[in-house]
């Protein structure tokens, strides 16, 4: 190391005391502490990304895995099967949350992974599915979950579709902020339509759902029922990347003028799979009432908007299992930092900048990483 | 024979400034026509307007008789408009074999319950779609490359896919904007094989090209513009031979383009 | 003046430069031809850094240049003309030209204005008006005009003649062959070889990557492979 | 009442306009949103906040001199905060230039999470009161009440936004902002070094985010950790709305949103005060998509 980049990095750290130290009072003494690991982790990870074989390591587990898709799915389902037989109930509940999140992840994944439409309020279609059921269940208790569930996605699609027909003409991050500004509105109706909504208060009394004999009443039981409905959702959404329509949405993704010579109309696509996640984000909202048997405004915020997007992104953009993968990290991953209670989100942010600097495409890499592994193959044996 | 493609007095103008002004085409079917004149001359606008990207201000369109005037690119396409841009514009992150299946999405017929079920009439479809691409990449060269990524193909290439692509749509009429610009000789050889093949398919070409090899070895006939207006039209020789054209573009000059 | 050596580029998968070697020397009009992705352009974002090169050397005036980053390339006095032209729309032709001198002193910038707009007496007329609305031609000139404005040692002109009108493009390679009177070496790369290679003292053929063919202009000019490849004959 | 609504408007919406300014410049330079602006300009606000309470402990001088001292407050605050914006492009986003698109998006949003704890920890989740300085007196003039703080505040931002517009129009470091903007490859072909105007850049928003939020303190009297997120993301509607990327697009915009907002509460209902604004954003977009001043989109040829 050359005595310049000393230097450098000195005047960087000292610069950093100074803008913190306002902030600090007694407590600048953690500082250079917290400065010397940042420190070293750079150049542990400078050392890492220069060596080649770590890069080929990652390279042929990815291979390795997309070669072996059938197996690591059945796998992942085995063990996400019998996971609730070992762990405790507050566990349980975690990874209930985890996985409605994976669905939200794995919805919102279709816009911005696949049509590359940011949305920065995807919350809001989460609160319509939810506050639809806890309407039709609880507040006027008109119909039963069964009926609801349905009911809800639809209004929740219905939304993408009123908010994508004049939204979906702009171009991205005008349209970014106007589905931000959706999630907000619908936060602030939330909180202000008292009679439909009970306002600030939200809906109480939520009831797990029956089925014929069995209530799906358990923590257990519901996580499986959950855990059902996730499958499903990636089911489909894999399906849909591997035909026509998510090839169209990849296209225009990559170039709408270009789609649009090829004949593809533009407008519905981004409109399908608009409405599509939208659904999908209905559904689980409406999971997540009878999950919690109580809503509120306070857990529709744009805080939530961002952990979901950051769950697509971290996972690997474009990436069915990515956004799944993404999910449940940023869910459970929390929870081990429990012990560090009110540093708790400090460190979160820390790593999420951390990550996306030292992982930029991502825990699994997008969908083009895994087939620049292949093609590199193909290339080496032309 | 008949006329495929009209256009009457169509004018486009940017903020004012005027691209093009009351140009008239008629383009007969199954001939190659070659549109000619300097950069700036509004060459690719007339492709932008012909085909909805950028619609016209004034004047009208005609497909096959019917008319298109702004309709949007994608309507145009389907109808048998099919096109190649100038700046290369293939989906870097597919293959090439998926780059040609987009092409063929407007004659693909699973709906979104037989793609989630994944049912038997899916399976056929893809089955036919994924032959016709994979004919249409053996066609202008590339099958075997058809599992690589888009982005990893040299200039040439994604000429060639791009064009595949626009054949993929199964055109009436095929317009392509500088097809063997900055391509060596073997290459532009090759491109002018392809498009007298394309055009015994039954397929109108209508190309923009700078290469005056190509143009006057291929076309049928020639339009010319400078300026945005259409200052010649008729066959290679004719053209060759008029003065506006030499004046507006060929050149007579010791740097005129050579090649 | 300018040596490179056996200089590979790679953009991801796509190796562009596969070993180039070259020289220039000072005052001479040194031509790069070959067809779209030979690596023409890549040598020069190759020698003004724009690009990291996967292994070899780049010298200008005895020294390394190949590790600095782009402006510093620039402050050694190689200006890199871009295809393209590249004008800033918004900014009035002064700001472009303003800009063009970024790192000269404030007096230093005012002489050398002046001195550019001699050479371009079009752009001085035009001086408030945005790039964006001059002509083709004249962005072309306004291009070259930023290009000299840092008072360069070498200019790399990418495709100066590209959409330019016959009698445009006279006019830039005369321009080339008044700044070379001037003292100015300069580095060529053109599609339009024919005029490229009346002007220029030596030429390199680059094709896939590799410098093919190597010499004087004018023998060049009558090599038969050149003249079959880039002359149309 | 129409004329007391605009003025509330006019001292909010300068606030929101200088904030845009850092949305807007930042994202000129680099096309991308800074989604952790809004907690800089909470940051300057607490800067503000923990100058001022030192002013007690200070000599009478200072006491004596309350606009020396304000103006003081102004500029550490400031300042500290353009190092605060060198630091963020620094670590979250220079390593990300070359990364996908959402990518610097997300270390932003990281960012921006960890500000707000770090805040929350060393100063505590509860509001903190702004220390009494200026006097609260208030003139009404026409049936307009207003206090010289609002006047101060509104100067001030004017007088800010002039210092910016001289800065990009008049200084060469300014037009090599615009210019890096329209095409940074060629601005480093030129010699500018494309790093430093970018942190510059970066500096320049977050000494306006911070007057702003220093004027926010003392204007409201309280401030929050929360309160960077609103904040950012009205001044973020307002440089949209303007037209993102446009200078005097965001001054137009956040001027506007406050007016909007200030008149929408003041006739219709308060509750719905932040739902104005993006309705108004939505039906502008919808109708405008680049915005008010924003160029329409075209490719170039």
């Amino acid at each position: 190391m050359s005595g310049r980049r000393l230097t450098h990095d000195l005047f960087f750290y000292l610069g950093m005391l100074l803008i913190f130290l306002p902030f600090m009072g007694g407590k600048v003494a953690y500082l250079p502490v917290v400065f010397a690991a940042v420190w070293g982790l750079g150049r542990f990870v400078r050392f890492a990304g220069e060596n080649r074989g770590i890069v080929r390591f990652r390279e042929g587990v990815v291979t390795a895995v997309a070669e072996r898709q059938r197996l690591a799915i059945a796998l992942i389902l085995a063990v996400a099967v019998g996971l609730p037989f070992v762990s405790s109930n507050y566990l349980i509940e975690v990874l209930t949350s985890a996985l409605l999140y994976a669905i939200l992840a794995s919805a919102l994944n279709i816009t911005v992974g696949l049509t590359g439409v940011l949305v920065l309020g995807f919350i809001g279609f989460y609160a319509v599915g939810a506050y639809t059921t806890g309407i039709l269940t609880a507040k006027f208790a008109l119909c039963n979950f069964w009926v609801a569930l349905p009911l809800s996605g639809l209004a929740a699609m219905l939304c993408g579709i009123l908010l994508g027909i004049p939204a979906l003409r702009l171009k991205g991050d005008y349209l970014a902020v106007v589905t931000l500004g959706f999630g907000e509105i619908v936060r602030i109706f939330l909180t202000n339509l008292d009679r439909l909504t009970g306002g600030p208060n939200g809906i109480l009394g939520i009831k797990r759902p029956s089925l014929g004999p069995f209530t799906i009443d358990q923590p257990r039981e519901f996580y499986w029922f959950a855990l059902a409905v996730l499958a499903l959702v990636v089911l489909a959404v894999a399906r849909l990347v591997n035909s026509r329509y998510g090839r169209a949405w990849i296209a225009i993704r990559e170039n709408e003028m270009a789609a649009a010579a090829l004949g593809i109309d533009v407008f519905r696509k981004h409109l399908l799979s608009f409405s599509l996640s939208a659904f999908f984000a209905g559904i689980a909202g409406s999971l997540f009432a009878v999950k919690q048997g109580f809503i509120s405004p306070d857990s529709f915020t744009f805080y939530e908007s961002v952990l979901v997007l950051c769950m697509v992104v971290l996972g690997g953009i474009g990436n069915v299992t990515g956004a799944v993968t993404g999910a449940f990290l940023l869910i459970v991953l929390p929870e081990f930092l429990r012990e560090f209670a009110m540093y708790r989100m400090l460190v979160f942010g820390a790593v999420m900048v951390a990550f996306m600097v030292f992982r930029p495409h991502g825990l699994l890499g997008s969908r083009l990483i895994a087939r620049e592994a292949v093609d590199r193959e193909d290339a080496g044996a032309a | 024979m008949s006329d495929i493609l009209t256009t009457d007095n169509i004018s486009v103008a940017f903020g004012g400034v005027s691209a093009l002004s009351g140009v008239s085409v008629e383009v007969r079917e199954g001939e190659i026509l070659s549109i000619i004149g300097p950069n700036g001359a509004g060459k690719t606008t007339f492709f932008n307007a012909v085909t909805g990207t950028f619609p016209p201000s004034a004047g009208r369109v005609f497909l096959e008789g019917k008319e298109i005037t702004g309709k949007k690119p994608h309507e145009v396409a389907r109808l048998g408009l099919a096109r190649s841009f100038q700046n290369l514009k293939p989906f870097a992150e597919m293959t090439l074999l998926e780059n040609v299946l987009i092409g063929r999405e407007s004659h693909a017929v699973t709906g979104m319950l037989a793609t989630l079920l994944r049912t038997r009439a899916f399976a056929a479809d893809e089955e036919r779609q994924q032959q016709k691409a994979r004919e249409l990449l053996a066609f202008v060269g590339l099958e075997r490359r058809q599992e690589s990524l888009a982005r990893n193909l040299t200039y040439g290439e994604r000429k060639m896919l791009e064009i595949a692509r626009a054949l993929a749509l199964e055109p009436r009429v095929l317009l392509l904007d500088e097809p063997v610009a900055g391509m060596n000789p073997t290459e532009t050889g090759f491109v002018m094989e392809l498009v007298r093949k394309i055009r015994t398919q039954g397929i109108t070409v209508v190309m923009i090209e700078h290469d005056m090899r190509m143009v006057m070895g291929i076309s049928d006939r020639i339009y010319v513009l400078d300026h945005g207006e259409l200052i010649a039209s008729g066959l290679p020789h004719e053209v060759r031979a008029n003065h506006r054209v030499i004046e507006a573009y060929l050149g007579g000059g010791k740097h005129a383009p050579t090649h | 003046m300018l040596r490179l050596t056996d200089v590979h580029l790679a953009y991801g998968h796509v190796h562009a430069l596969k070993g180039v070697s070259l020289a220039v020397a000072a005052g001479e009009i040194v031509t790069l031809i070959g067809a779209n992705g030979a690596g023409k352009s890549s040598t020069l974002k190759a020698i003004s850094a724009l690009h990291p090169l996967r292994s070899g050397a780049i010298e200008f005036a005895g020294e390394a240049i190949h590790a600095l980053p782009p402006h510093q390339v620039v402050a050694r006095g190689v200006s890199h003309c871009p295809e393209g032209r590249r004008i800033f729309y918004d900014l009035s032709v002064r700001e472009n030209l303003l800009m063009g001198g970024y790192l000269l002193g404030k007096k230093e910038l005012e002489e050398r204005l002046a001195a550019v707009l001699d050479l371009f007496p079009r752009l001085r007329e035009r001086l408030a008006q945005a790039g964006g609305t001059l002509s083709g031609g004249e962005q072309q000139m306004l291009a070259i005009a930023r290009a000299l404005m840092c008072n360069p040692r070498l200019l790399m002109l990418d495709e100066p003649s590209l959409g330019l009108a016959p009698l445009m493009v006279e006019k830039i390679f005369e321009t080339v062959l008044s700044l070379k009177k001037g003292g100015l070496t300069v580095l060529l790369v053109e599609q339009n070889a024919g005029a490229a290679l009346a002007v220029s003292d030596r030429a390199y053929v680059l094709e896939t990557g590799r410098v093919t063919l190597a010499g004087d202009s004018a023998s060049l000019a009558r090599d038969e492979r050149v003249v079959k490849a880039y002359l149309g004959g | 009442m129409f004329l007391q609504h605009l003025l509330n408007g006019i001292t909010i919406g300068g606030s929101y306009a200088l904030i845009a300014l850092g949305y807007t410049l930042v994202y000129g330079v680099l096309k991308l949103i800074n989604f952790a602006h809004g907690e800089i300009y909470m940051i300057g606000a607490y800067l503000g906040f923990i100058l001022v309470s030192l002013l007690p402990a200070l000599p009478p001088f200072f006491q004596g001199h309350l606009l020396f001292f304000l103006l003081i407050v102004f500029l550490v605050a400031a300042g500290l905060c353009a190092l605060y914006g060198f630091y963020l492009e620094k670590v979250c986003y220079r390593p990300l230039r070359q990364a996908p698109k959402l990518t610097p998006l997300i270390s932003a949003l990281g960012a921006s999470i960890f500000f707000q704890n770090f805040v929350m920890l060393t100063m505590g989740a509860k509001d903190r009161i702004f220390p009494q300085t200026v006097g609260m007196t208030t003139y009404t003039v026409a049936g307009v009440t207003g206090t010289p703080l609002q006047l101060a505040i509104i100067l001030s931002s004017v007088f800010l936004m002039a210092l910016l517009w001289w800065f990009i129009n008049r200084t060469r470091l300014g037009v090599a902002i615009k210019a890096t903007s329209t095409d940074p490859l060629m601005a480093s072909l030129l010699g500018i070094n494309v790093d430093t105007v970018i942190s510059v850049t970066f500096m320049a928003g977050s000494f306006l985010a911070a007057c702003a939020g220093v004027m926010i303190g003392l204007y409201y009297g309280t401030i929050n950790f929360t309160l960077g997120y609103l904040g950012g993301i009205k001044a973020f509607t307002a440089a949209v709305l303007g037209g993102i990327g446009n200078v005097p697009g965001a001054m137009v915009g956040g001027f506007l949103l406050g007016i909007i907002e200030a008149l929408g509460a003041g006739y219709f209902s308060a509750e719905y005060k932040d739902v104005y604004a993006f309705f108004i954003l939505i039906a502008v977009l919808v109708l405008r998509p680049a915005g008010l001043l924003g160029k329409g989109v075209h490719e170039r040829a």
